[in-house]
């Protein structure tokens, strides 16, 4: 699984050429890597559990959102520790539009991706005055109130206070001989691709290296006449919208949307898997979920009283061994064997 | 066969297998002839990794157990997860030990959203969902969710049961509740409301708080302005200290009544002060291991025993590991109940066939009764004050149960 | 109009140095007296700057540089400070939310003697009167000229067997320009201050030193006492402009 | 208007609780331009090591002090040792580390001494000053230890060779190293420091809400939006900051109705990004001169 993760999307940054900086792993190596990722991807889900699947689809949701933190820390360099609220809001348009609503489930994936991003859009304009360490605080404080606001009794009515609401999960249509998990799996994959597709094309872009250009160096940026103001707030909208749909994806697998299910443990959760994964790596955003889901499992298994210190020093050691990400890893060990062979 | 024969079986057992056909032995997911699986999960890790301790007690218990020959012959396998108390992973938890693991069933799992983002799953795939660690009321609904059931006396019994008090003591009280805003403190909030049902204008003031909130000092100064004589607080353990301490500073002397999940001596009262917290009232149902008055009773001997035995690095002060002492109990007699018949069906009827149900560190009086109609495995309580030393009892014990 | 020189004190040989993975050093080979002012010239991006960078420590270097019997290659700029080599750093490197008396004790940070200190610190307002009536003022609020005298001054603080000067000049007006060099000249001559000096200004670099070397991308290319250098053809059309 | 008084002087009295915090978390914010997330719990499991000494039948002062001494150096080794190696790693990967450290902190504690609330001696009493129930005397001399604290370290960095070298290498590490200012040595003091002021607040703190793991989880949150609003770099403003958090945290819960209560923390981190807005900086933060 993991090696699948790693690799399945890297071809796709070499087709955009995103961070020219960077020494590139050859194209061709990109490709077979990704359609080999891709045969792995489409072959698994009919030869694990169920349960399995469900991870897996877990692992893949999680990554929709480090992508969209990706591009708006790694590739835009505005600080989030508050991306939960995002993923809460996509979560609870989806649960309260079907619960309410009567809409289906694949109807309010794009309204909670819209939604979200208009609420990422707003929080970015006064996001514009805060400078990193600030705007870190902020969307932190962002989070920590997100429990607080989905039970308070204003939203109660909709939200389902602290109980929550159930969310029905959607079978596969047309006779599809998929379970719901399968299905759901593929629903995922085929929109994680997508969005994977596009952040990469965003980012090799004019667009993307504008929002480079700003996190590299804003005066010059604005010197080149670069709006920085509309391109940072879109930017935010735009990684609000992934994280929303990561959000309205996990509201229909896990079946169940609660303030508890979003607490700052998550947004936390989602920057550790940003920088395990890599900043700045569109493929690295698939490690860092696997990261989130695998690795508190790992560390339960060395000690249970100890769980939340065995969690702790495997982050440690993990950035100490590759402080640039699981991406920067697999960049350098490629480049070391290329290199010998050359 | 040759193991069961061997097997020393308590009358009980002798019972129970006595009812089934002789020739069952039949076995579900995780059961075998030498072992049972059982699942549970719990928060090890992240803020509620306070309630961690539940899950190892309950674990060292079938260590004991499995130590002096398992139940029935058969060795218990527990395997505990770690939710960190958010609901998705709960979810991804319960899937795997029932998908993956493939255990009997899951007992014990821990917190009202955790348990409601798997209750539906667990009913769909028919796997018991039993004895589950929280006390909301939805857990005892047998005719929508008959594979679920709660186990501790639900919140909103215990709200009732300080309503009839009030109503019966303190008929011309003004009420003040501080409440935590969470589920389990709207609940015990929700039953102290029917309880009082036409006089619940006496209630003059309900203040939440927040666990994120480092004190509840300002909440007790505007439960105090509100001109309240009778303070309820539906708090944890550090709150409810807290309140009882700002209670007492601030020169406020209503009628105090702390519910139960902050009953502990050495865990609440101690640390708020004695001086501070005579004469609160509370309600009980298990015995309080720091309270001097069961120094020498024998089940807490056994209890205290078992703690140093198989759980050394535990907190003998913690509620927390007498309460999973007890639930593995109950389970316990559940599956001496089912005999060889361990399929998830049996062990449902089993835990909803318990008569008059004993456990020692249960407080003398209080039993588990469950039947195809109740889910509700303890329902009784009793009141208590807190004379500076130690609880006493008063009164009788009181039924809860939230139809009544 | 030179101070006695006695011996080497600075002796570098084979120094080369990195900036990241790129070679911007290719074995540089020069002395500084003991009392004696040595410059290097070079066009932008020759490796002046480097050089200094190099000996202090700040970059990754190899070779060796001798300070009297000690090699400086390979320490921590700390350590290096701590043998007595000042580095007055291009963009002067001022503590600028500090007062100017803050910086000028920090730049006695590595001694002890507090009451020699305290006189250094008048001495110093001695030689740049402008320091004394601002002693109180923030640095950040000087103007250039006055920030690179505080700098020098900071140095001076050290009591150092050697002065590294990064571009002295840049940035200030002529006539600031030659105030500040009449006082290294003072220093030279009545503090025997030994002093590297990398300047644009050729011209004023060749005024105050004994010998001077020629840098070009990261190679010497042509070494020798300040004057003949001066005199050269190629010298005098690429750095002197006439 | 009675009520009123009592909020606020409650909220001047949890004010110091944050303001204490803030101190500490400015401390480190000098020392390495960083917010660390694992300060709380550092602090935390100071105070578990004084209330060990206690237990173990120490003196309160001498426990006090010792735990100070202890956390210096527990400051100290933490930063040679995970943070040193990581020097030149991004700074994501630093925030990184110290949510490790956060995560390590809190399990350990719990690990060793348990979830069960600790009762933590108070020095000063906890009978109420003035007989008024209007504010504790711990209250009191919580406040008083916070402002002290403030003047002893207005004095160490005024007026000391080695404030003068800390300052020096937060704000210029180059030119400290240029000076020869050891910057590395001084980052390990900062956080040594901040480490022992982190134990001074754990041990003011734990007598008021109780000693358990998780005490300092929403303190540091607080405590975070004081320095904020005080404006990071400045001492006195963290403590200014803390107090004013305390008190309209307080007031909010009093008098916004309807969601007052249950937004508290909400409505007070909602103030501080207004704060931020009109004053990026913090009320009493200068603007940082970046170079380009």
């Amino acid at each position: 699984m993991t090696d699948q993760s790693m690799t399945s999307e890297a071809p796709a940054q070499g087709r955009g050429k995103p961070v020219a900086e960077r020494a590139g792993i050859p194209v061709g190596l990109k490709r077979a890597a990704l359609l080999i990722g891709l045969i792995i991807a489409i072959a698994l889900p009919f030869m694990v559990k169920n349960f399995t699947i469900f991870q897996l689809t877990t692992v893949m949701i999680y990554a929709i959102a480090i992508l969209g933190l990706n591009l708006l820390t790694g590739f835009n360099g505005q600080f989030s520790l508050g991306h939960s609220t995002f993923i809460a809001i996509g979560a609870y348009t989806t649960a309260i539009l079907m619960e309410f609503g009567g809409f289906g489930f694949y109807a309010t994936l794009p309204l909670a991706a819209l939604f979200c991003f208009i609420v990422g859009f707003l929080f970015g304009l006064p996001a514009l005055r805060l400078e990193s360490i600030y705007l870190a605080l902020a969307t932190f404080a962002l989070a920590v109130a997100t429990p607080q606001l989905l039970k308070s009794a204003p939203f109660e009515p909709w939200t389902g206070g602290v109980q929550g609401l159930l969310v029905f999960k959607p079978e596969a249509p047309f006779g599809i001989p998929l379970n719901s998990d399968q299905w759901m799996y593929f629903v995922t994959l085929v929109i994680g691709l997508v969005l994977a597709f596009f952040a990469v094309n965003l980012v090799g872009s004019r667009t993307g290296r504008a929002m480079m250009a700003i996190r590299d160096n804003p005066i010059a940026a604005r010197a080149m006449g670069i709006n920085i103001a509309l391109y940072k707030t879109t930017t935010f909208g735009v990684s609000a919208a992934y994280a929303g749909i990561a959000g309205s994806l996990s509201a229909v697998v896990v079946q169940f949307v609660a303030p508890d299910s979003f607490t700052f443990v998550l947004a936390i959760g989602l920057f550790v898997g940003l920088v395990i994964g890599g900043v700045g790596s569109i493929p690295g955003a698939l490690f860092g979920g696997a990261f989130l889901v695998y690795v508190p499992n790992i560390a339960e298994e060395l000690s249970k009283g100890l769980a939340g210190a065995a969690y702790g020093a495997i982050l440690l050691l993990v950035i100490y061994l590759m402080p640039a990400g699981a991406a920067g890893l697999v960049r350098a060990i490629v480049m070391k064997v290329l290199n010998r062979r050359a | 066969m040759i193991k069961r024969s061997l097997t020393v079986l308590a009358g009980m057992t002798a019972l129970a297998v006595a009812a089934l056909p002789a020739s069952a032995q039949t076995y579900g997911p995780g059961a075998s002839d030498t072992s049972i699986k059982i699942g549970n999960i719990n928060p090890y890790s992240g803020p509620a990794s306070a309630y961690g301790t539940i899950g190892k007690t309950i674990d060292a218990y079938f260590n004991k157990l499995n130590a002096e020959g398992g139940i029935n012959g058969r060795q218990i396998e527990l395997v505990s997860y770690d939710d960190g108390y958010s609901p998705p992973k709960t979810v991804e938890q319960a899937r795997k030990l029932v998908e993956s693991d493939e255990v009997l069933f899951i007992f014990q799992s821990l917190g009202t959203p955790t348990n409601t983002a798997i209750h539906k799953y667990m009913n769909v795939k028919k796997v018991p969902q039993l004895f589950v660690a929280t006390g909301a009321t939805k857990w005892g609904d047998p005719d929508n969710f008959p594979w679920t059931m709660g186990w501790q006396p639900n919140y909103q019994s215990e709200g009732r049961i300080y309503a009839s008090y009030i109503l019966e003591n303190e008929p011309d009280a003004k009420i003040g509740v501080l409440y935590q805003n969470d589920d389990y403190g709207k609940d015990l909030l929700q039953g102290l409301k029917d309880g009082l049902g036409d006089k619940v204008d006496m209630i003059v003031a309900e203040v939440p708080y927040e666990t994120s909130d480092p004190t509840v000092d300002s909440q007790i100064i505007n439960l105090k302005a509100s001109g309240a004589d009778v303070l309820v607080t539906i708090a944890t353990p550090k709150f409810a200290a807290q309140s009882i301490r700002k209670v007492a500073e601030s020169g406020w002397k209503p009628l105090h009544i702390v519910n139960n999940v902050s009953q502990s001596v050495g865990g609440v009262l101690k640390p708020a002060g004695f001086e501070n917290a005579k004469g609160i009232l509370s309600t009980a149902y298990t015995k309080d291991p720091t309270d001097p008055q069961w120094a020498d009773d024998p089940a807490y001997k056994e209890w205290a025993a078992f703690m140093d035995e198989h759980y050394p690095e535990g907190d003998k002060s913690s509620s927390f590991t007498v309460y999973g002492y007890a639930a593995a109990q109950t389970l316990q007699k559940v599956l001496e109940q089912a005999g060889d018949d361990l399929t998830r069906e049996n062990i449902m009827k089993q835990a909803a066939n318990l008569n008059d149900f004993e456990l020692g560190m249960l407080l003398p009086g209080i039993v588990i009764n469950t039947s195809d109609t109740d889910f509700f495995p303890i329902e009784q309580m009793q009141m208590m004050r807190f004379n500076g030393e130690g609880w006493e009892l008063f009164g009788p014990v009181i039924d809860g149960s939230v139809g009544s | 109009m030179t101070g006695p020189m006695t011996g080497t004190l600075l002796e570098v040989s084979g120094l080369e140095a990195w900036y990241g993975r790129i070679q911007a050093l290719f074995g540089l080979d020069f002395t500084v007296a003991d009392g004696g002012v040595t410059t290097l010239l070079g066009a932008n991006g020759a490796g002046k700057t480097t050089t200094l960078r190099a000996l202090c420590g700040m970059i990754r270097s190899a070779g060796t540089a001798r300070l009297g019997g000690t090699d400086l290659t390979g320490r921590a700029t700390e350590d290096i400070v701590r043998l007595g080599v000042a580095h007055v750093p291009q963009g002067r490197g001022t503590f600028t939310a500090m007062t100017v008396e803050e910086n000028l004790q920090l730049g006695a940070m590595t001694r002890r003697d507090m009451r020699a200190i305290a006189e250094d610190i008048e001495r110093a307002y001695a030689y740049f009167p402008r320091l004394a009536e601002r002693r109180r003022q923030q640095a950040g609020t000087l103007s250039g000229g006055e920030q690179q005298m505080l700098a020098i001054s900071r140095a001076m603080m050290l009591k150092p067997r050697l002065m590294l000067l990064d571009e002295p000049s840049f940035g200030l007006a002529p006539l600031i320009v030659e105030e500040l060099f009449s006082i290294l000249s003072r220093l030279k001559a009545e503090e025997n201050l030994s002093m590297l000096i990398v300047e644009q200004n050729a011209a004023l670099a060749l005024e105050i030193a004994d010998e001077a070397y020629l840098i070009e991308t990261g190679r010497m290319v042509m070494s020798g006492p300040a004057r003949d250098i001066g005199q050269d053809e190629n010298v005098r059309r690429a750095y002197l402009g006439y | 208007m009675e009520l009123f008084a009592h909020q606020i002087l409650s909220g001047l009295a949890t004010g110091g609780i944050y303001a204490c915090m803030a101190l500490a978390i400015v401390m480190i914010y000098q020392a390495i331009h960083h917010l660390n997330f694992a300060q709380g719990e550092m602090a935390m499991f100071s105070t578990f090591i004084a209330w060990q000494l206690i237990e173990w039948g120490f003196p309160y002062w001498i426990a006090f002090f010792l735990t100070i001494a202890i956390s210096f150096v527990g400051g100290v080794v933490i930063e040679r040792t995970v943070f040193k190696p990581l020097h030149r790693a991004p700074v994501l990967a630093h925030i990184v580390a110290f949510i490790a450290l956060f995560a390590i902190f809190n399990s350990l504690a719990g690990f060793i001494w348990d979830f069960t609330i600790k009762s933590f001696p108070t020095p000063f009493g906890q009978q109420s000053l003035f007989g008024s129930g209007l504010i504790s005397a711990h209250d009191t001399g919580m406040i008083v230890v916070t402002l002290v604290l403030l003047g002893l370290l207005f004095l160490f960095f005024r007026h000391t060779r080695i404030g003068l070298a800390m300052r020096a290498a937060a704000s210029n590490p180059d030119s400290a190293r240029l000076v020869g200012v050891r910057v590395g040595w001084m980052i390990a003091l900062g956080w040594g420091m901040a480490a022992a002021i982190g134990a001074v607040a754990g041990m003011l703190i734990a007598p008021v809400v109780f000693l358990e793991p998780n005490m300092m989880l929403a303190i540091l949150i607080y405590g975070f939006a004081g320095a904020v609003v005080g404006g990071l770099i400045s001492p006195g403003g963290a403590v200014i900051g803390g107090f004013a958090v305390g008190v309209v945290e307080n007031l909010a819960g009093t008098y916004v109705p309807v969601v007052g209560q249950e937004m508290k923390l909400t409505i007070a981190l909602a103030l501080i990004v207004a704060v931020l807005m009109f004053k990026p900086t913090g009320l009493f933060g200068a603007r940082l001169v970046t170079r380009v």
